[in-house]
């Protein structure tokens, strides 16, 4: 097993957690992103370069842009609820 | 044969063709799009399971056939048990949007490309051959039924039970995963037969052990399987009446027949010496699973929560007989699923029936209100009855197989829970029978009969209307009609046990798989109907109408009966209930601990 | 249950199927000692019988690409669900206010952030179609370059025209093209068997390996794949933006 | 240390799972389930690994040199197509539930239950 392998597991096991423990989710969308990130290198040094490309493009791209709008969706909630509720 | 592709195929482009000319194609154009599809389909998966009777084949997607026993490719692998459920999905999507042309808005094509991409992950999952390829389509099914669970989303249960039902089955299935790995890894292969041929000839490893337990689990989670079952009343009770005929007529069956192909395929080899363990583990999950369903079945009064537990009860007896993992059992099985797929598909189209008339499906609403409506009473009536297993029925002659498969395995009691299932399940439905569409017992439920908290919503239809189309109940009554004739049809039942001991011949399914060889079956025996098996069955049926007799006419004794008594098991019941919360958090909870359980009780037990 | 209960039970349940899971992948061989056959073998088929140089979109679309037509489904039924769910009821009088709609800016774009990414759009359908079409030959494929695709008309919502992005990218142009790349590809695997008597029998000239046009028909299902993934994206990505840029009169019910 | 990736795997499972239970929130729960998800690439793509072997790309080396299984690749491929497929579902749920309920935490998501 190769350090670069040794160093992008550790860092799939450290993100994996800090995606979990994140509170906040917009700011577990950024941790997701660099969890993807991570996943990305991994499959990489595991000679998956297929694996990556699809990783990068699902986890930079496509679900960073749906969550961001379904959050933006929940705060317009939020604050509409709270105009309603100072009314 | 070309056609093997097809009931895969057509209805995935039929879908194509519905979304492409969804913004202009008129409500009448999808109707007769899907509806001509789901007949195609039909008609393939018929022709399929008449030449696998008695041929079963291999069909070898691209051409890659096996190199050296070595599968390249993958196999469609079509035996008898295998294309006989595809064809009783295609029947049931079939009936279901007949049953859904005057009554649905359809949503303009969608409902009708998702019903047909629901086909064909259906029969996919039925026919192939290729493990992975058999989680692909668990996946597509997954992800059509969560779709279809939400449908009605202006309301609040269905984006619950969809969410509840998406979370748990995703979990299910990266175990399936993480499964697949495991054998991936130690045999180098995917097709079933060629994993179940490399694990062969050596007794059972943990990583083996391990693997079978994170599949079966996951498949399980679709099954329904206590204590992975929560999402399924969930997402039953919500779903839209013509999706709930799918999702409790043929969706959970096919988890566990998955369960059955993986073993018999797979791990029947490397686990037959510990057999009996192993048949321990099923049979103890399954009784769990009969009993508890049956109860929480009993206690309901949401209609359609009622018939989703009814439907958890019965798949802990179909485990019970797959446990059993002998011929026989199995043979019980296929042939109860055949009836009991057309009668709760029927019964699922009785309760929207009521739905689309009253507006509501709470069973105290309902009182008496069905009086006008006297022929979809009767026919809710015989819908209990043969839930119940009333002989001389196709259930009948299932549960039959399932007794003898029993006694013969030396569990004695397990015809017992068999009943206990009936009595619950059937007794549930007459009781509803006799409040709805008689008018009998009470009105409202009062304070010291009540055995929880209502649970009610309104969901699909809110306003009463005066008249019933009648296809809506023309459907039903054809379904209930086959439900009961089907086993009575010379030949069906022999030719199902028959199908059965094909089904567990582990060595010959390898060799028609990856050889190609016409496969070479012993003579299989066929069971007789003792005077015996129609006296356990009438128990049955007569404890479910005295059970509903009971609750009808009976609640005011339970008055007299002292609070002591009462109490404890009154208390029980609720903090049971309450293990249902409707939190996904406690059902991934739950779930993480069956398979722990699972895999717990199978590393110890197994090796 | 309470919160508590509920994390007992499944601290208590997860030491279990921990202790499980590491039964079953103690028996794994150690990492990098895989001998399996399978992928020997095809690694074999692949250049020899197929005239691919990468491996991957071989078995993705010809050896295994039945699978590939069950996944490209999924992510179609799917899509039709994210729209299914999000669409409009009735009653909901969910409009884009118009000043929002014509100008959306997405936190706070500058000019030159949008002089920017108009200038990147060329380059990003370039990457997306180069990574569609030359699968059979390097990492990439329908999936990697749809998803890329899809990127495109993103930026132009990202460079703060919702409205424009529409009139790039009208949305039931958008669904035609995805159901159309899903046909397709089903229709790979029908020709398979219409043409040559298998189904997804891989009947077009394999060409020169390492060629542009090599492996039959893997480019035309990559292809397919290609048209279906981004017009699968972009209609999920519309249906969110539909959501989001729109603000809810009463939602609680 | 050979047993590391696998070792990942079950963290990744079972962290993922925490997530789940343990959320207030759909959408972190949502999240949480990708987590589970890698876990079961990083076990297939280390199954499919082999010691100094290249891609399973024929353009730049020899066909004779050694490649690390290409299978379990396609088989992750189309993995990571479903988590985009499930998540993507799951989100729009989310945002429909927030407009029904009001809210995202699993505790006041019931409509239904015993």
């Amino acid at each position: 097993m190769t350090i670069l392998q040794i160093a992008a597991l550790a860092a799939v096991a450290v993100g994996g957690g800090a995606v979990v423990a994140a509170g906040d989710p917009l700011r577990q969308t950024l941790v997701l992103s660099i969890y993807g990130m991570a996943l990305t290198m991994l499959f990489f040094v595991f000679q998956a370069p297929d694996v990556a490309l699809s990783e990068i493009v699902v986890s930079t791209v496509g679900l960073p842009v749906m969550i961001l709008l379904a959050l933006r969706k929940v705060r317009q909630h939020e604050r509409a609820q709270k105009e309603r509720d100072e009314q | 044969m070309h056609i093997v592709a097809l009931p895969v195929v057509v209805p995935m482009i039929g879908a194509a063709i519905l979304v492409g000319i969804r913004q202009w194609a008129p409500r009448l154009m999808n109707d007769v799009i899907a509806g001509a599809v789901a007949l195609a389909v039909v008609t393939l998966c018929t022709i399929l399971l008449a030449r696998a009777i008695h041929h079963p084949f291999a069909y070898w997607m691209g051409g890659w056939r096996p190199k050296d026993s070595v599968a390249i490719g993958i196999s469609f692998s079509i035996d008898s048990l295998g294309a006989g459920m595809a064809t009783l999905a295609a029947v049931l999507v079939a009936t279901a949007l007949i049953y859904s042309w005057r009554y649905f808005d359809g949503a303009d094509g969608l409902f009708h490309a998702l019903m047909l991409l629901f086909m064909a992950a259906m029969a996919g999952f039925c026919l192939t051959g290729d493990l992975f390829n058999m989680l692909v389509f668990f996946e597509l099914m997954g992800a059509v039924a969560y779709a279809l669970t939400a449908y009605r989303i202006e309301e609040r249960g269905p984006l619950q039970g969809a969410i509840n039902f998406a979370i748990s089955n995703s979990v299910g299935a990266y175990a399936i995963f993480v499964g697949i790995a495991l054998l991936y890894a130690r045999t180098g292969a995917l097709n079933m037969a060629q994993i179940g041929h490399a694990l062969d000839g050596r007794p059972a490893d943990p990583l083996v052990i391990v693997a079978m337990s994170l599949l079966f689990i996951g498949f399980l989670t679709k099954a329904a399987a206590v204590p992975v079952h929560f999402w399924l009343a969930d997402a039953h009770a919500v779903a839209p009446t013509p999706v709930c005929i799918l999702f409790s007529g043929v969706m959970a069956e096919l988890g566990l027949y998955a369960v059955a192909r993986l073993y018999w395929t797979i791990f029947a080899g490397a686990l037959g010496p510990h057999a009996e363990q192993l048949q321990a583990i099923l049979v103890a999950l399954g009784t769990v699973t009969a009993i508890w369903g049956g109860v929480m079945c009993y206690t309901q009064r949401h209609l359609k929560r009622l018939l989703a537990f009814s439907t958890i009860s019965h798949i802990g007896v179909f485990l019970c007989g797959i446990g059993l993992l002998s011929p026989r059992g199995l043979a019980g099985v296929a042939t109860w699923v055949a009836g009991h797929g057309f009668n709760k598909a029927a019964l699922f189209m009785l309760v929207g029936v009521l739905l689309h008339r009253f507006g509501t499906v709470d069973e105290f609403d309902l009182h008496g209100r069905g009086r006008e409506i006297r022929v979809v009473g009767v026919l809710f009536g015989i819908g209990g009855l043969l839930l119940s297993a009333v002989p001389g029925v196709t259930s009948f002659f299932g549960k039959s197989l399932l007794d003898s498969a029993a006694l013969e395995a030396h569990d004695p009691w397990l015809p017992a829970v068999f009943v206990i299932s009936s009595i619950l399940t059937g007794g549930a439905v007459l009781r509803v029978t006799g409040r709805v569409f008689m008018g009998w017992g009470a009105a409202q439920r009062e304070e010291d009969v009540q055995l929880a908290g209502a649970a009610r919503e309104s969901d699909e239809e809110t306003t009463s209307r005066d008249h019933t189309p009648p296809l809506m109940v023309a459907v039903p009554a054809v379904l209930l009609a086959g439900s009961i004739v089907l086993g009575l049809i010379p030949g069906v039942v022999p030719g199902i046990e028959r199908a059965a001991a094909h089904f567990q011949d582990h060595a010959a399914y390898a060799r028609w798989v990856l050889r190609g060889q016409p496969a070479q079956f012993a003579p299989a025996s066929t069971s007789h109907i003792e005077t015996f098996d129609y006296l356990y069955a009438a128990g049955g049926t007569v404890g479910a109408l005295a059970l509903a007799a009971l609750t009808l006419f009976g609640y005011r004794l339970v008055r007299r009966v002292p609070n002591a008594l009462l109490g404890p098991p009154r208390t029980a019941l609720t903090a049971f209930r309450r293990l249902h919360s409707g939190h996904i958090g406690d059902y991934i909870a739950w779930w993480t601990a069956g398979a722990a359980a699972l895999g717990g009780a199978s590393l110890v037990l197994l090796r | 249950m309470t919160r508590t209960t509920r994390l007992v039970l499944f601290g208590i349940a997860a030491a279990g199927f921990g202790v499980v899971l590491a039964y079953g992948l103690a028996g794994l061989p150690a990492f990098g000692d895989y001998q399996g056959v399978y992928g020997h073998v095809i690694d074999g088929i692949g250049v020899t019988e197929r005239h691919a140089t990468d491996l991957v979109t071989a078995i993705n679309f010809d050896i295994r690409g039945f699978d590939t037509l069950g996944e490209e489904f999924i992510l179609f039924g799917s899509v039709l669900g994210v729209v299914l769910i999000l669409r409009q009821m009735r009653g909901e009088h969910d409009r884009p206010r118009q000043h929002e709609a014509d100008e959306h800016t997405f936190a706070g774009a500058s000019e030159a952030l949008r002089a920017l990414s108009l200038a990147v759009i060329p380059a990003i359908l370039a990457i997306g179609i180069y990574i569609v079409v030359h699968g059979q030959l390097t990492p990439g494929g329908g999936f990697q370059g749809g998803v890329i695709l899809a990127a495109g008309p993103l930026v132009v919502f990202l460079a703060g025209r919702y409205l424009r992005m529409r009139l790039v990218a009208p949305e039931t142009l958008v669904e035609i093209g995805e159901a159309a790349g899903a046909l397709g590809y089903a229709l790979v695997g029908l020709s398979g068997l219409v043409l040559a008597g298998v189904f997804f029998k891989n009947f077009l000239p394999l060409g020169i390996s390492g060629h542009l046009l090599s492996g039959g028909q893997l480019d035309v299902a990559s292809t397919a794949v290609g048209l279906e993934v981004s017009g699968a994206f972009l209609v999920a990505f519309s249906e969110f933006l539909d959501q989001a840029i729109v603000v809810s009169g009463s939602p609680r019910s | 240390m050979t047993f590391l990736p696998y070792a990942i795997a079950a963290w990744l499972f079972l962290v993922g799972l925490y997530g789940i239970v343990s959320s207030r929130n759909l959408i972190r729960a949502i999240l949480s389930l990708t987590v589970v998800q890698s876990a079961t690439y990083v076990v297939l793509l280390g199954v499919g690994y082999s010691k100094g072997a290249q891609a399973p790309i024929f353009a730049d080396i020899p066909q004779t040199s050694k490649a690390v299984d290409p299978v379990v690749q396609v088989l992750v491929l189309t993995d990571v197509v479903i988590e985009a497929t499930v998540t993507a579902m799951l989100l729009a749920l989310a945002v429909q539930a927030y407009k029904r309920f009001g809210s995202l935490d699993p505790q006041d998501l019931r409509a239904i239950q015993d």
